[in-house]
């Protein structure tokens, strides 16, 4: 199944662009920003907008129609968690169950990000959009150790307390320094032998578990998840752990 | 509702009697005249319907081949061939479409074709009661679900099969109003196309299949939202009474319907336009359509600050018009808009002014709030912040129908994604801030009050002028939004006709009747 | 001097895009959505928004960077003036000077085009803008139609009162009507034999030089033009027929 | 300026006591303390500047030398070591670069270290008021040319040479301050770096030398566009003083500080807090540097409605420990912000209410408003409309220093774009609705008054419980944020100090005096 954009009209292929050129504005920059919407593969530009941002910079807004489609029906996308996630009940149901002792779970925004809202979203009581945290979960055992923990004291703690699952949230992106702090983490792990020891996931903003997982953690968990969420593929990892094992 | 602005009801009741001064002498000349759409509109209200081959309308045959004879009306004809192939209407229309000469028949007894024609608004009148009764049911049935004001849409396609995907879409996203817009020129059509089309510039076909499709398409919405979605066309241009009458028995909710714009911005014949109107109206009132008048156009043609009066005068016209048709003051969708100039200082204050000053004046009235149009530019992200202004605006001042300001207003016809950003930004704005409106009091003799009084006063002023020359001449002297239209000139003249002593139209009598005129 | 998108630093190539597909918002369509953007040239996508417009149409908003640039020396634009546009009182001075009689002007928004906004802009005694319209100019002497003419009425308009030059306004372009429309017009001009007795010029939001001369006329005017910009292609026109005459 | 909602003056005199006492036993243990930053904004005052080969900065070299000796006041030994080389003030900072061990040195006759310091206070003295002169001749030259409130964007490419082009751009965009990032968490280091830096996550270090750059980059916009343009760095985190200190010598105009944000959202001790905070103000008291809180931090942190009551409580506090330090309120920047759920019906209602409130208890203070940025999407589009909303809400309630939303909060630090939609948006909305704010009155009892009074309320309530545990005893239980910092953890407290009793620091001494302390 082949799609491309939709405006008004099926394969009409319409899109809005805008972008600044470092280019005075002027017929001359309004050409170049048309020029530059062509080559990305569109017809039919019409540089509807265009403003001086200073006197070297200028402002364009753009709609364009391309023919460049993708094939949805050959999109694989693979979360986390799939189809069923559990709810708090159902969770700790299935962890009396098929554990049959409590989880324990220590998470961290890592490095020296202070962003604790993603974080305590997932972890504290309250959790957030009225999904509560993993702390309410009376078989999960939380340690949430707020935000700027190094990566060591992630793990010298997780250790300590013999932890199931270690939680890492990561909201600051720029420069791809995410990507570095969750790698160090990583090898961390494995240069003390502890990676197989712990399910590890990832979260943040900008973080999807195709990422996580390229990055060599278990799971990762984006914009828009909640503690259940977290809780589900834990608890399925473990549980799939004891099978093997 | 408290008044928040002191106008002083005086001058107020003062632009009233001169409204009713202005349009008096008009309506002397309208009740003496029919038109080849009113005869038309009559046909259709009594079941004429169809197309010939070349897609020539069965009312437009039927009124061609009356040439001379008009003046009687068109109906009697009709009529007497109804009573004379002795088929059903259906029927009736089959033969006109294959060449019947209405025209031809001998003319059978008065007492005869009264009695039939008595049938056929029989007919119509229990469609129409039936539609009215059944939009306020589920109005009743879903009561408090609409927006206040109404979130009012526009799909324009120009595909009806297109325009209801487009139409369901905005509806889920919690749009009360749609409206189809009509495609460029229609306006000027002296007909009305038949049956379903896929094919418009910039909008749809007005087409009575067309209505019935996109009314079963929104009912359908209606019981999944559990919330009455209005669907509006334009009774508007060569065809007002027609696109009227297909309205009432469609079932459609709101209708534009301006006694003026056809005149001043479509370059249509002021008698026709005049005539017309008044029978559109009627229709509408008895079908419970809430009409949408066109002051808006007077500020996209003419600047918003100082021509200001205009659009109060013209409102005060509007209504004394719509009275005298028939329409209840909750069936006025009378317009005014948001378009200021962005870059004005206190610009906002001045719009506020003139929406809460028209929400004073019409308490009743459900005013159709139309959103910043000039002044939008390719700068869609300052278009968004316009719109946000104006929702903001509509809701502090108590607006009725809000028409939805899109982005890309400058750019092109509504995107599906434009028209839900237009939905989301004033659900948004709106319920933030709403109760501000309760909650604040306005300086007396500070700039909004002042503005609402000068505007007034301008207002009465103008009418004062207008009155003294008269509406028509007024109009020819280009007294509004700087056009001039002589009166014997412009689009339809040639449609107009004199009443015949004899002139036969039941269906002006019982609407006159229903509506106590 | 090859030129990229600017974000916040030189070359970044950061455009942001948005647009709907006709497919239920979800991972799935966010994925699709990113291809999508990828195949356009752009790398680093970040889809950092998606909704449903309804249970099969969803909306997108991405953040993007690219390595298409264009050649910004290379690009040549004509528009209808040059640097060179005259005042209103120079432009009348030029008229006594060189031509010595008063130039006729014709103009109307032709065709269906109900738009008179734009052609009384350009026309009008007030203007635009604090720009004056045509009306103005001593030696000029204009009549505007206004909206709604057809084609061939115009022409005979212009025939009738000894036109120097015909200004022809269109506002409304959806499915291309105004290219209909201006096309037509300079196909009945030919027809008649009249294509070289006018100058002829377009406008329109949009419309610009290149196209209008593309359709046959002489120049074209969009967006931002005022009654001087006409004023002074016109008078150089006709200065530049009457020394070559 | 009237008051329009009418708010308890005793309850709000009843605060002001609460903060005094509050506030009362944190003066008195920071009036015994020093901390090595406190001595390193010293050194810098008194001109120690410039690094060694490893970059690590003179003040950090001759702090360090110190250690066991910091109850005398680092100063002391700088002199000393001034006096015994016997040359500049540069020549001796380039000898500690290089080597050079100020501890090492014998002290000489106390009166001769006395003069000395005296002349080095007199030469930052002469600086400083120069500075201070030099902004205030500008403001008065180009009086009435900066927005009301003033518009306030932020750069943060990370490389002083980009930050100053998209400066200058924004400067002639029309803002009127900019406030330089810093990096991701150089509040943490406890050293200043030295020189232009080119790297930076997230923002640009702060440097003197990249302050200098940015002051001179935007001194020439000052010029070029005739209006006095504000810059603004962070007086936060572990060398609050220090930046300060940088700060008054460069003539930055503003300076992020607040007397408790570092303790709650960086983890830094609070013992090291309270003092470096009294110092840092002291110097933005004397160089007329407006200082912005940070109470905005609560409610990125917890719910904007709940958490109301902690803003203002904060506000109060940093009131408080703001007249300790010398600063007028004319300099105090007290923080808040526009971060309700965009989704809350009547959430504008709310936001306005607590803007409002804090306009009227706070009547003379710049208040620093600061715009939605938790509930902002990856939706520009919605973002720009929540923009709007609160530029409208700033503008209503008389906001003195207005942190622009920019669409792209949940995505990016600002592209030059970003910025300058934000600001575009900032004028439009605030152009067109001003003087809204003098037409209108909130109705008594209302939605906005009442949330105000209630708000208030909680303050008063709040407040009497920190009074009855005490400041420091009410953070290590967490209520502030909900977030529990024990007072013997946390960043940076190795680098507390109590004073000896010889503890020398004429600067100190001087700015108490300048400031009548
Ligand atoms: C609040 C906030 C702050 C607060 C943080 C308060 C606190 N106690 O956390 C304060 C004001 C302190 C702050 C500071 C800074 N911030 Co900040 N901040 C934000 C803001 C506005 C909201 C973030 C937030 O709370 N979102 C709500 C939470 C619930 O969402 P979330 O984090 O995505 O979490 C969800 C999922 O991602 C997931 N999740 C997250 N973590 C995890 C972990 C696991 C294991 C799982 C399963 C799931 C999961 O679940 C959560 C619930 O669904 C964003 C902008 C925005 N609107 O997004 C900027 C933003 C994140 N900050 C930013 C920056 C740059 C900073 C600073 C570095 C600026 C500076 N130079 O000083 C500083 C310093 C902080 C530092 N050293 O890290 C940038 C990041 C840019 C980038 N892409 O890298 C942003 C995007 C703003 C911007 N446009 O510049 N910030
Ligand atoms: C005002 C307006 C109207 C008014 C017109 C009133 C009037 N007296 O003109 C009314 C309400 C009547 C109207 C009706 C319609 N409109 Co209209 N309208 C607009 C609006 C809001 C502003 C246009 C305007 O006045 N601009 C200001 C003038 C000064 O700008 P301008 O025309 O570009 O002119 C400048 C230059 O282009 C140039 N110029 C123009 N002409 C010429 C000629 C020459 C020779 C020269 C030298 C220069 C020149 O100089 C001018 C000054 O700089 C635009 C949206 C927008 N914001 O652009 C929609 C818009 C143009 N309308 C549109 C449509 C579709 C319609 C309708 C067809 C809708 C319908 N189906 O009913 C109707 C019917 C009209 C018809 N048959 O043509 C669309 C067109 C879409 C498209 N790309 O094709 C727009 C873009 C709105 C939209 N997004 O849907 N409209
Ligand atoms: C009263 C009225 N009728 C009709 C229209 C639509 O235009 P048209 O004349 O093309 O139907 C408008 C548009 O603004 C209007 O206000
Ligand atoms: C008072 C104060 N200081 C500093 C900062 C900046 O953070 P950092 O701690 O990274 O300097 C903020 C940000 O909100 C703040 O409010």
């Amino acid at each position: 199944m082949i799609i491309r954009p939709y405006g008004d009209t099926l394969d009409d292929g319409a899109v809005q662009l805008s972008f600044t050129l470092p280019v005075p504005d002027g017929p001359k920059g309004r050409e170049a920003a048309r020029l530059f919407v062509e080559k990305l593969g569109f017809k039919h530009v019409d540089v509807v907008h265009s403003t001086a941002l200073s006197s070297g910079f200028s402002m364009y807004v753009a709609y364009g129609k391309t023919e460049t489609s993708v094939d949805y029906a050959a999109i694989q996308v693979e979360e986390a968690t799939g189809a069923k996630v559990y709810t708090m009940d159902e969770a700790n149901a299935v962890i009396r169950e098929k554990l049959g002792r409590k989880v324990v779970v220590v998470g961290a925004c890592t490095g020296f990000d202070a962003h604790t809202v993603g974080i305590d979203a997932i972890m504290n009581m309250k959790g957030y959009n009225h999904h509560f945290g993993l702390e309410r979960y009376p078989e999960l055992e939380t340690f949430n150790l707020g935000a700027q923990v190094p990566n060591e004291k992630l793990i010298d703690y997780a250790v300590k307390v013999n932890a199931d699952a270690i939680l890492v949230s990561q909201v600051v992106t720029q420069k791809d320094v995410h990507i570095q702090n969750m790698t160090e983490f990583i090898e961390l792990l494995q240069a003390r032998g502890l990676r197989e020891r712990f399910i590890v996931c990832a979260g943040g903003t900008r973080i999807g578990n195709k990422l996580a997982v390229e990055l060599g953690y278990d799971g990762g968990f984006g914009k828009g998840s909640y503690a259940e969420h977290v809780a589900t593929f834990i608890i399925d990892r473990l549980i799939e752990r004891k099978t093997v094992h | 509702m408290e008044s928040k602005l002191a106008l002083s009801q005086e001058r107020i009741q003062k632009a009233r009697e001169l409204a009713t001064s202005i349009v008096g002498p008009v309506l002397d000349f309208v009740d003496l005249h029919t038109t080849v759409t009113v005869e038309r509109a009559t046909l259709r209200l009594a079941g004429a319907d169809g197309a010939d081959a070349d897609g020539v309308p069965v009312p437009n045959l039927v009124v061609d081949q009356l040439k001379g004879r008009l003046e009687d009306g068109a109906l009697l004809y009709y009529v007497n061939a109804l009573v004379k192939t002795g088929g059903t209407v259906a029927d009736l229309n089959a033969r006109i479409a294959g060449g019947l000469d209405v025209a031809a028949l001998p003319l059978g007894d008065r007492g005869t074709l009264e009695a039939k024609a008595a049938e056929l608004v029989e007919t119509f009148q229990r469609r129409v009661k039936a539609n009215r009764a059944h939009r306020e049911a589920k109005q009743k049935q879903f009561e408090g679900r609409n927006h206040s004001p109404l979130l009012y849409v526009i799909v324009a396609t120009g595909n009806i099969h297109e325009d209801t995907k487009q139409a369901v879409a905005a509806a889920e996203q919690g749009a009360d109003v749609v409206a189809v817009i009509r495609t460029t020129a229609q306006s000027l059509l002296d007909y009305v196309p038949y049956g379903a089309t896929t094919e418009g510039f910039g909008g749809t076909y007005a087409t009575q299949e067309n209505f019935r499709i996109m009314r079963a398409a929104l009912d359908e919405v209606v019981e999944r939202e559990g919330r009455y979605i209005l669907l509006t066309n334009y009774a508007s241009g060569l065809c007002m009474p027609e696109i009227a009458a297909m309205g009432a028995l469609e079932r459609l909710d709101m209708m534009l319907n301006d006694s003026m714009y056809g005149i001043l911005f479509r370059d249509i014949n002021m008698y026709r336009t005049f005539v017309d109107q008044k029978f559109s109206r009627m229709i509408n009132a008895f079908a419970g359509i809430i009409i949408n008048t066109g002051e808006d156009n007077y500020l996209t043609t003419s600047d918003a600050v100082e021509k200001a009066y205009t659009v109060l005068a013209s409102q005060f016209l509007n209504e004394r018009f719509a009275y005298a048709a028939g329409l209840p003051p909750r069936l006025m969708g009378l317009g005014h808009a948001f378009e200021m100039n962005p870059t004005l200082h206190n610009g906002f204050l001045l719009e506020v002014a003139q929406a809460q000053m028209a929400r004073e004046i019409f308490p009743e009235a459900p005013l159709k709030y139309m959103p910043p149009t000039k002044f939008m530019t390719g700068d869609i992200f300052k278009g968004l912040a316009m719109n946000s202004m104006f929702n903001f605006a509509s809701k502090l001042t108590g607006q009725g129908i809000h028409l939805l300001g899109m982005l890309t207003e400058a750019i092109h016809t509504p995107f599906m994604m434009d028209r839900f950003l237009a939905l989301d930004n004033a659900k948004h704005v709106m319920n933030t801030m709403e109760g501000l409106a309760d909650e604040i009091e306005f300086r007396k003799d500070g700039v909004i009050a002042n503005r609402a009084k000068e505007v007034l006063e301008e207002t009465v002023v103008f009418l004062e002028e207008i009155d003294g020359v008269g509406l028509m001449p007024a109009i020819e002297q280009g007294r509004f939004a700087d056009i001039k239209r002589p009166a014997d000139l412009g689009k339809g003249l040639d449609g107009l006709q004199k009443k015949g002593p004899g002139y036969f139209n039941p269906f002006e009598d019982f609407l006159k009747a229903e509506l106590g005129l």
